[in-house]
């Protein structure tokens, strides 16, 4: 877990910013990540279906750092970030997406299904909302054999109008497993504006918590540093026996839903604006006041680092077709 | 004959539709502003507006549930499950409500409702988008279910589905969405529980649903190249089922090959392996064989993908074995 | 409708007496008609599965009169009270207990699935909450067509944990569908306690609204009068357009949850308690000052109306076997 | 021997699960206090406490869910569907999550999860408590499917279902829980995946499962004394399927008859028919028959009802169909 530090004279907590540092190294690997799956799906080379989550990395990043090894995720459609953010290295996501069996499924998963049990990811899953249930049983495990682990789910803002997401908080907040449930709120559930699919106001959606009695932590999730410090409020509170928590982030997707997607359903100036003044990275970029020197030596090593990535996974090995039948039973 | 794309079919039935009668609207994930995730309903918004083509949240109960509901104050709701797969969250209110609320009130109701539905592989979606789940639905009674494999078929099907006053579960396939075909320049509605004769033969007939349609024809024409004449039949109404046009056409044959790209172990294959080899018991002179997707959740990797599913090879396969049989 | 007053002097409106004496005469046809099914059962004479609403009556009665014939309901497992006061002849509903093709729903349905879609019945559900969607459904043909009505579903505690009753709020809440879904709160799902089954204090499940920025209306459900009251507010604020009503709805289950069960796991003095201070028809009793003498002649005439619907039940049709196949299909 | 009833060896396989291993835990509706709708796990919130026998709210989707998390992280949960009707709410946890996160993991992850829950007809339940839906399960690479219809097969293939590491929907049948039979003193665990001839025969194998394998038995005691010799099968397992007992059975009798109380059409029936004509085509002397519950919704009125599901007359009835064929 990264370091914090009390504010001096006062209870508040910050990131210090050699931690900081590190979120931005990162947010800008899950970035560089991204934008390579994009090119190479465009170039024809990755199968499947795929979403990014370009400009929600903060969330990946500050979430993940607040969790210990042993604490374990689900994760959604846009996997690749929050996989990253947990530990597997980008070489095996890489090999997953090329199909290729050093790829942290094996190459049975693909982008929507990025498993790495080994650093407490349980999966991300192509069903809305569809790992939230599982969270709650495996927070149930930890808490009926008291280790101290917390369980988190993430999904997005259109996932909270699903009944799957509405009976597991529910069951997890009963019973007062401790869990997490990081909801990344980008206001779009594909095409479906907020405004279509959710009857609160989209700033609003940390409401549902209400229905269960729920703790609900709120934090602006293009911000690391206010992400990490409410995932680490979050997990402590979860840990207590005080109960689960609902941690709302408000984000943006700045880009299609999935890749390829040409939007044609959105304002194209408000997406404008939003990758102006809303990416996450250009904002602790800002703030970290980093030199133009420094930046570009990180990005020529991330870049270099993602390349890698690239070369691994195309010498990587295919799978033999009827390895299909291996893992049906276990 | 103005040729149209299986997915320009779909679209021709709903905007005909919706045109024609107010009772219809539609409603589903994505449907409008996008014009759905296969492209199926672009335009509609324009044409009918946001009262009837809604788009709804990620509720795939609540959607299901609503079209019951408006379907029973004499609406013909048309609601769209983006992939089947999803269907697995309304599975109650399609077997538990839709199916028997006319039994149920002793005939007082009606749910002339319509859930369309696509999936199927062959572009690495892996385990959780590309599933072929009609065989669950033609155990229930009180439900209709529908799989298209053509234009032409789609496009009628999908007409007599929205105007039949039952729930009509309706199944489209992914992979077919971009081929052409012919269809009458007046929309033909083609009724529920009439198999289609793709081709004729003498030798042996395959009865196949969905993509392993023109799977199976592709493989008759190689068989036909090897001296085999097959028959190949659609049932295209899966539930109700016309026995006799597949027990006639295997009474003929003498020899069955069931195809379709759902897992072989229980699905729809098995129910017409029953049916046929009651039917035509005393004229079968082979076992008849099933083409299906192998044991597994289907893999991400193309290559397990494409050893999973089934393919024209597998069906030209057992038409061979079938002959082989002495 | 029943007749409603504005109080003198003031915006709040009340009920008259002689609305309420209607009321209390349905309330007891109600109980009778179930401790006569009650009876009947244990005598061996009704078969299936029964579930009776004793200490439930008053919000039958109220909501009921408070709806318009064109107004349609869904109801539950415990659907007689239900479905007495939404308009079907006690006799149509016994004769359907006895599986006659008298019964109101031809003897296809049985006490779990009582129909009577003259009177806007749509039936009841013996999948909890698996009405609620239809219900928003229905309400959403009425928009759609612009007419007056609106559609009600009924459902309880228990239910407000399901997948389903989310999704369903939600929705109708979205469509600004004229709705109102009564949450009948008895603080049990079958054996299981509001405190095994929800995380909310069980006074505060109206919080659920919440969630979907619903209005919520409250009212103690053994007061047929609040009940009434509030009915006709959730009603009017539905079809304003403003959108549906969670109305939340306070009540006792004084009996046990189906017919013959024992309720090993419910505290004996607390049912005896419960069953002296909160019989919604001994409140009321009260309120009405009804002498002895009144009351006997009452209760000596539904009596015998639900004596009679007994003879015309077991003088009823029974279907003949191969009618099991005849409504599969319209 | 002791003698239990079906219930109760369904309790002694819980209790002495739970006795031996701290991982293994219940949760489900009203199992608690009330010890279930079906009295089966009464006495195991005395023994276990609150913490191992959990009550849940009505949540279908959670209850199923979260005990594939807890499965995930290596416990044994057992977790109860009241009514199999409910499964309906469960189908998205069971089919995508639960049977696929080992395939989709590439192996990673197994899930030792037990669904139990029972369904049935014979009590005018009307149509939405008594279905029988384990065909479904059949069609699912990933899940094991067992119905047992025996109090010492439901213990042992109990406890072997709980020790599986895969997830296991787990069929009881509702009128069965009051029928008593011997079991041997320890339990004896059963693997999954092999079937129990009850009774050997001659001229006609009937494959039952759940009620109608007591049905069949029946059945052949009345075959018996019309000269008929009836071998009856029951593969207590679905999924996994002992093919070869069932195949081998019908290459002696030469006849078939499939008995289950679920929905004829689409039923499990259907796929032991495709499998048996299959491998035992040449040795087959009539059309497998099918018995079967007939096509339609559940109706309330005990008439009815009785005229929709299937009995031993039914069974009798197809056995002497078989016999009857030349
Ligand atoms: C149950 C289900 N319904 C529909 C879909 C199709 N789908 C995939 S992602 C998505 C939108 C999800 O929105 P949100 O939860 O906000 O996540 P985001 O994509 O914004 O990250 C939809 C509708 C699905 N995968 N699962
Ligand atoms: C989906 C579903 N799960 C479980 C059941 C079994 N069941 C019937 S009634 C009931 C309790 C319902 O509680 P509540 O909604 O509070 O209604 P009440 O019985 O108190 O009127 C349960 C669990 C069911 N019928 N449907
Ligand atoms: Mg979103
Ligand atoms: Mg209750």
């Amino acid at each position: 877990m990264a370091t914090v530090e009390e504010k001096a004279g006062s209870g508040d907590k910050r990131v210090s910013e050699g931690t900081l540092r590190d979120f931005f190294r990162e947010m800008l690997l899950i970035r560089r990540f991204e934008e390579k799956v994009e090119e190479r799906f465009r170039a024809g080379e990755l199968p499947g279906f795929l979403h990014v989550a370009i400009g929600q990395e903060a969330i990946a990043t500050g979430v993940c750092a607040a969790l210990a090894r042993e604490d374990v995720i689900a994760s959604t459609h846009r996997a690749h970030g929050h996989t990253i953010a947990k530990g597997t290295h980008v070489n095996a996501v890489m090999a997953e997406l090329y199909g290729k069996t050093e790829g942290c499924s094996g190459g049975y998963g693909g982008s929507m299904h990025l498993y790495d049990v080994e650093v407490g990811n349980l999966g991300a899953n192509a069903v809305v909302a569809g790992g939230i249930p599982g969270i709650v049983g495996a927070a149930l495990a930890f808490q009926l054999r008291g280790e101290k682990r917390v369980a988190v789910a993430f999904f997005g803002d259109g996932a909270t109008n699903t009944g799957t997401f509405h009976e597991s908080l529910n069951l997890a907040q009963l019973w007062k497993v401790p869990a997490v449930f990081v909801l990344e709120n980008n206001g779009w559930a594909e095409s479906t504006p907020n405004t279509q699919h959710s009857p609160l106001p989209i700033d609003e959606l940390g409401k549902r918590a209400a229905a269960f009695g729920m703790k609900l932590i709120e934090a602006d999730g293009q911000d690391v540093e206010a992400v990490h410090l409410a995932t680490l409020a979050a997990r402590d509170h979860a840990l207590s026996g005080k109960g689960p928590v609902l941690l709302h982030l408000r984000t943006y997707r700045l880009t299609g839903h999935f890749v390829g997607d040409p939007q044609v359903y959105r304002d194209k100036d408000e997406l404008k604006r939003e990758r102006e003044t809303k990416d996450p990275i250009e904002l602790l970029r800002a703030r970290l006041e980093l030199s133009d020197e420094d930046f570009e030596a990180l990005d020529a090593e991330i870049t270099a680092e993602v390349e890698a990535s690239v070369e691994f996974a195309k010498a990587g090995t295919d799978p033999a077709p009827e390895d299909a039948l291996k893992h049906v039973y276990a | 004959m103005p040729e149209l794309t299986y997915r320009e079919a779909v679209r021709d039935a709903l905007a005909r539709a919706l045109r024609e009668d107010d009772g219809v609207f539609l409603m589903g994930e994505d449907i409008a502003e996008m014009g759905g995730s296969m492209a199926v309903t672009q335009g509609l918004l324009e044409e009918f507006g946001p009262q009837r083509i809604r788009n709804t949240p990620i509720s795939e109960m609540a959607i299901v549930g609503s079209g019951i509901g408006a379907a029973l104050q004499g609406m013909r709701p048309v609601v769209e499950i983006m992939y089947e797969d999803f269907l697995t969250l309304s599975m109650e209110q399609l077997v538990n409500q839709a199916a028997k609320h006319r039994t149920m009130s002793g005939g007082q109701l009606k749910v002339p409702l319509t859930v369309r539905t696509q999936g199927g592989a062959g572009w690495s979606p892996g385990a959780q988008h590309a599933q072929q789940l009609e065989a669950w639905f033609v155990h229930v009674p009180g439900l209709k279910v529908v799989f298209a494999s053509t234009p032409e078929d789609v496009r009628g099907l999908l007409w007599s589905s929205i105007y039949d006053d039952n729930p009509v579960v309706f199944f489209e396939h992914r992979t077919l969405y971009p081929i052409k075909g012919e269809v009458p320049e007046e929309l033909e509605p083609i009724p529920l529980g009439k198999a289609r004769v793709h081709r004729e033969g003498t030798d042996v007939t395959v009865v196949a649903t969905g993509r392993l349609v023109h799977e199976s024809l592709a493989a008759a024409e190689q068989a036909e190249a090897d001296g085999i004449s097959v028959e190949v039949v659609d049932p295209r109404t899966l539930l109700p089922l016309d026995e006799e046009t597949i027990v006639e056409s295997v009474k003929k044959t003498t020899r069955c090959v069931t195809a379709h790209e759902a897992v072989t172990r229980g699905g729809f294959g098995a129910e017409l392996a029953a049916v046929i080899q009651h039917g035509a018991f005393d004229y079968l002179d082979a076992p008849i064989e099933r083409v299906g997707s192998k044991f597994a959740p289907l893999p991400f990797a193309p290559v397990m993908e494409q050893h999973v599913v089934p393919h024209a090879a597998d069906v030209l396969e057992a038409i061979k074995k079938t002959v082989a049989r002495a």
